[in-house]
């Protein structure tokens, strides 16, 4: 493994990692399979990361256990307070995650149930909910889609309901698992506007590294279950030998 | 590819869509029983359901006669019906023998037929309307506030939406098999049958696995905003005056159809 | 319509109201026991579960293969969806599809959807389900050949069940309806058995570990090997007898009043243009109606009740 | 609609339409969705060419019709002859159609089933069967794969099987359905070669503008339902302001 990258080009984080901090987390899928090992991870506030590498790298993995839904072994810290078994519903509500296929994260016959569904459960108030989901709506441009039928939106349209379900959770993170993929150029141009524009530290899994060179200021490549790169977007992407090894390209 | 053809919904600004749609539910539920307790050859009175029927399309403004349309090709099972034709001791006025068995279709057999079908013509109509008038997802929310228990609600919730997401598969799949279902000159082609529903069933296991995996995506979806095996939802509905009046006054009706239907 | 039509969806007023009503009764007594059991064995996950395979079976019914002279055959779906996830969740989960096949699409109606659910969803579960749960040791082509006639004789018994019900409410005389009925479902229920092997293989191939020890299909008490073999025993005793003398058998319904109690209750509620509410006929049909009813709803609360103790129970 | 286009920079191809001939074609979805208006295409022995346009353009549509799966109004010619309902199943042994998603494609518990299903249906003998499965695994270096599950395989392994199952049928047309779609850079990069390697004429729609220039000398650009432009791939790259209008990105 071409760990010595690490090295050559690694850059750490400045801050402690107030947003989100990931120290040695390793994890074995049930039927025997080594996913993680040991991934460590910082972010701070205003991070707007890019999480790179090639097919079955790890990537989903490591975000699953961001909030909770897998548990490795490791210590996982979201805005400095420690995730556990207890305090896994509040740490839901700090960290928004995006799944790849829109289909998989509307899961409600309408537009509002769908984002309403995140502030119901966190128990808020009738009239909280319904204004959490209109500033979520309005977030990604959306408001009037509030009665529409999910399955009668475009993909480029469930994408950005996608991320509205989580907005109006008020996440003071968001992790996003390849965004742009499926997306033509006009989609995929506005949903690189959107995160522009959303004031959230955000970590974004993606295959596109047009858009990883456009939008994120810093990169992470993982390789095999391990972070092998963590640096500046411009040094990774002009690190010919350690894009190829990890199967990556330049833009 | 994008199948909406499963959408019976058809958007239109009228005083039928703006009802609650619990009352939508009730009246076509009560409509159908009144229909199913009519007897036998009360032609006015199933006159008059037909009107209530009309009426009830005018108002949506759908036109007076979408339901009748669209009833036409639901009525596949009249087919069955005509065993009644042979069930029924009356008055014979025709009979014929299939087989050494003796087949006597009597007055009142006729009678009995031609009502079950319309009253059966009748209740499809009904439906049709109702779901023509009512978008599912509100209809859903109707037969909670009917106690249906949620769970059986919130299935048929995921079923609605799934269904687009998987009927989409099931049409590339189809296409998948239709674009290599060729053929060559001077070749049999297509397979024997039990090759064909040896196929079919590897697609049937394919959609299982796929769905089965998606319901685990879906899962963690819903665990990562909040979800702990209770589902919340607003209650979007609120029964105005209107309702109640509309409500009412159709039950009225009905009972006055009845009553009709006895004299 | 999208796929073909198989003739088991009854439509509103081919069943009398008493026989709709017990169909109710039934089903309703039936999912009641079905929830409480799915609640406990998939916990929180089964919403998202039943949900989409509810979709799922729905979808699967519209892959159809072509059979002959441009017939084309599909799956109904019960006994697979049983086989999968355990009897109960595949009530539940037919159950969905049925109703949303009634209120969506007109297919079977609203009143009779209690005898739809129950010919078409549970019956089909319990079958397929109970035959398979008897072969789960055995191996695996002695198991897909079970699976196979769980499956034929899952359409078979719905077809049966569908005639009685008709038969019944006085629609059809059993001579003509029911082998009428066999007849036609003899094939369908083959394709229902082709494709049903050919998934539950296909699934052994790819994810043994759905159906294997621990998974949720293993999961239910082994007292449904008896229930699947109980039914089978008597569809395959009692529809050969039937078709042979179904006069014999009509005798003997009438004798013991069942199809007046079935088939006559509404239609003399008030009878024959007297005026209402006071005659006999009436009163009597009434009280016969209602204690038909409280019988099958007592029959299904106790047999509820015993298979509850008996699969709690390891 | 910018139809100004097609002529400043349309270069009509050479030859008279050998493979592929398609004169006006029309075509209405069920809901009464226009999707082709008045297609016409070309394509001769060798061409390589790229179909490009935003989302809903008609490019699936127009994929559709060329093996029959849809049937417009307007005249198809496979190889010279007319595609009609009774040679239908002749024509889909000469067009090899690849969906977007392998997941689509295979049906089948193994590779080697799924890759014998076209040549099985055609009635070929248990002998040749064998030989075409042989030969179109070997084109896309997957003889290794033989007897695996294809639901277990990589999204890039199961892209190459699913080319594999059209191969098979020994097609004189390739039409593929976005290819490169959701493959992370290495896979799509051997994607980019074996497309390269393959000697026959292939259509191949996308929204991946990098690899249309990279492997494709001509590009068909379709928006609403009509050709917009067909030309040389790079003069259509050069042309900004077409791009511009039919929501493409220069890569
Ligand atoms: N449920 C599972 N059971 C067993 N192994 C799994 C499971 N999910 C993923 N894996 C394996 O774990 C490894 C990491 O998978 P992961 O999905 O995290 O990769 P990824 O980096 O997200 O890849 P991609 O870019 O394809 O999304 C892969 O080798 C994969 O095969
Ligand atoms: N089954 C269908 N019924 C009705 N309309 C459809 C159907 N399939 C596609 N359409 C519509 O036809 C138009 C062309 O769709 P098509 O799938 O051909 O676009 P495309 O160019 O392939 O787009 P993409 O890049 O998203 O794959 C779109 O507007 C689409 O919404
Ligand atoms: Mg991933
Ligand atoms: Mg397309």
């Amino acid at each position: 493994m071409p760990v010595s990258h690490i090295t050559s080009t690694y850059h750490a984080p400045e801050c402690e990692g107030d947003v989100l901090r990931v120290r040695d987390l390793f994890f074995t899928y049930p039927d025997g399979h080594d996913a993680l090992h040991g991934v460590s991870l910082k972010l701070c506030g205003g991070d707007k990361a890019a999480l790179v590498g090639p097919n079955g790298a790890g990537k989903s993995t490591l975000m699953l256990h961001l909030n909770g839904i897998l548990h490795g072994r490791g210590e996982i810290e979201i805005g400095g307070r420690k995730l556990t078994r207890e305090n896994l519903p509040e740490i839901r509500s700090m960290v928004g995650l995006v799944f790849q296929n829109p289909d998989d994260q509307l899961f409600s016959p309408t537009v509002f149930e769908d984002v309403a569904f995140g502030p119901l459960h966190m128990g808020l108030t009738e009239a909280d909910v319904r204004a959490r989901v209109a500033s979520a709506l309005e977030a990604v441009r959306m408001t009037a889609y509030k009665d529409r039928l999910s399955h009668h939106l475009s993909v480029g349209e469930k994408k950005r309901i996608a991320i509205a379900t989580v907005l109006s959770m008020n996440p003071s993170l968001l992790i996003l698992d390849e965004p742009s993929a499926g997306l033509d150029p006009r989609a995929r141009r506005s949903l690189i506007n959107l995160l522009r524009e959303l004031p959230i530290s955000m970590l974004v899994s993606t295959h596109d590294m047009a858009m990883v060179k456009e939008l994120f200021p810093r990169t992470v490549v993982m390789d095999e279950g391990r972070i092998v790169a963590d640096a500046l977007t411009l040094d990774i992407l002009a690190d010919e030998d350690l894009l190829l090894v990890h199967g990556l390209e330049k833009p | 590819m994008h199948f909406d053809a499963f959408d019976r919904y058809h958007e239109k600004e009228s005083f039928v869509h703006r009802l609650d749609p619990r009352v939508k539910a009730v009246i076509t539920i009560l409509f159908i029983l009144s229909n199913a307790l009519l007897p036998d050859g009360a032609w006015i009175a199933l006159l008059f359901a037909w009107m209530f029927l009309l009426a009830a399309n005018v108002l949506s403004s759908l036109g007076i006669f979408y339901t009748l349309k669209n009833s036409l090709i639901a009525l596949p099972f009249a087919l069955i019906a005509v065993t009644v034709l042979f069930s029924t001791p009356g008055k014979p006025v025709y009979s014929f023998f299939v087989f050494s068995s003796h087949f006597v279709v009597s007055d009142a057999a006729i009678v009995r037929f031609v009502s079950i079908l319309i009253r059966s013509w009748l209740s499809v109509q009904m439906a049709i309307l109702l779901v023509a008038v009512t978008r599912f997802p509100d209809l859903i929310h109707a037969l909670e506030h009917l106690r249906v228990p949620v769970i059986l609600t919130t299935i048929i919730a995921f079923l609605y939406r799934y269904l687009f997401v998987l009927v989409d598969e099931v049409y590339r799949l189809i296409r998948a098999r239709e674009a290599r279902s060729a053929s060559l000159h001077g070749h049999r082609a297509g397979g024997g049958i039990f090759w064909r529903a040896r196929v079919t069933g590897s697609m049937t296991g394919q959609l299982f696995l796929r769905s089965y995996e998606r319901s685990d995506r879906v899962y963690n979806a819903m665990i990562s905003r909040g979800y702990a095996g209770h589902l919340y939802t607003l209650n979007p509905h609120e029964m105005k005056p209107g309702d109640y009046f509309t409500l009412a006054f159709s039950i009225a009706l009905i009972f006055i159809l009845q009553l009709i239907g006895r004299l | 319509m999208h796929y073909s039509q198989i003739p088991m969806h009854i439509p509103d007023n081919f069943l009398s109201l008493m026989v709709s009503i017990i169909g109710w009764i039934v089903t309703a007594v039936t999912l009641r026991f079905a929830i409480s059991k799915t609640n406990k064995s998939l916990g929180e996950k089964q919403i998202p579960l039943m949900g989409v395979m509810a979709a799922f079976i729905f979808a699967a019914q519209m892959i159809n293969f072509p059979v002959l002279g441009g017939t084309s055959g599909h799956l109904l779906g019960g006994a697979l969806a049983a086989i999968v996830l355990g009897p109960w969740a595949g009530m539940l989960v037919m159950t969905a599809v049925i109703a949303v096949q009634a209120l969506l699409f007109q297919d079977g109606g609203l009143v009779v959807m209690g005898a739809n659910i129950l010919n078409m969803g549970l019956i089909t579960s319990a079958v397929g389900y109970g035959l398979y749960r008897g072969m789960y040791e055995q191996s695996k082509p002695l198991k897909l050949a079970v699976i196979g006639f769980a499956a034929w004789l899952s359409v078979m018994t719905a077809a049966l069940l569908t005639s009685l019900q008709i038969w019944l409410s006085g629609n059809a005389e059993l001579r003509i309806i029911l082998p009428a009925m066999l007849f036609v479902h003899t094939f369908i229920g083959i394709g229902e058995a082709l494709v049903t092997v050919a998934a539950v293989s296909f699934i052994m191939q790819t994810r043994p570990d759905l159906l294997g020890e621990g998974s949720e299909s293993a999961s239910a008490s082994r007292n449904w090997a008896w229930v699947g073999g109980a039914i089978a025993l008597a569809v395959v005793l009692f529809s050969p007898l039937a078709s042979a003398d179904p006069d014999g058998l009509e005798r003997v319904a009438i004798d013991l009043g069942f199809i007046g109690i079935a088939a006559d209750a509404p239609y003399q509620i008030i009878p024959d243009y007297t005026v209402p509410f006071l005659g006999e006929t009436f009163i009597s049909t009434i009280v016969a109606g209602v204690i038909g009813v409280i019988v099958v709803a007592a029959v299904m609360i106790l047999i509820g009740r015993g298979l509850k103790v008996k699969s709690s129970k390891p």
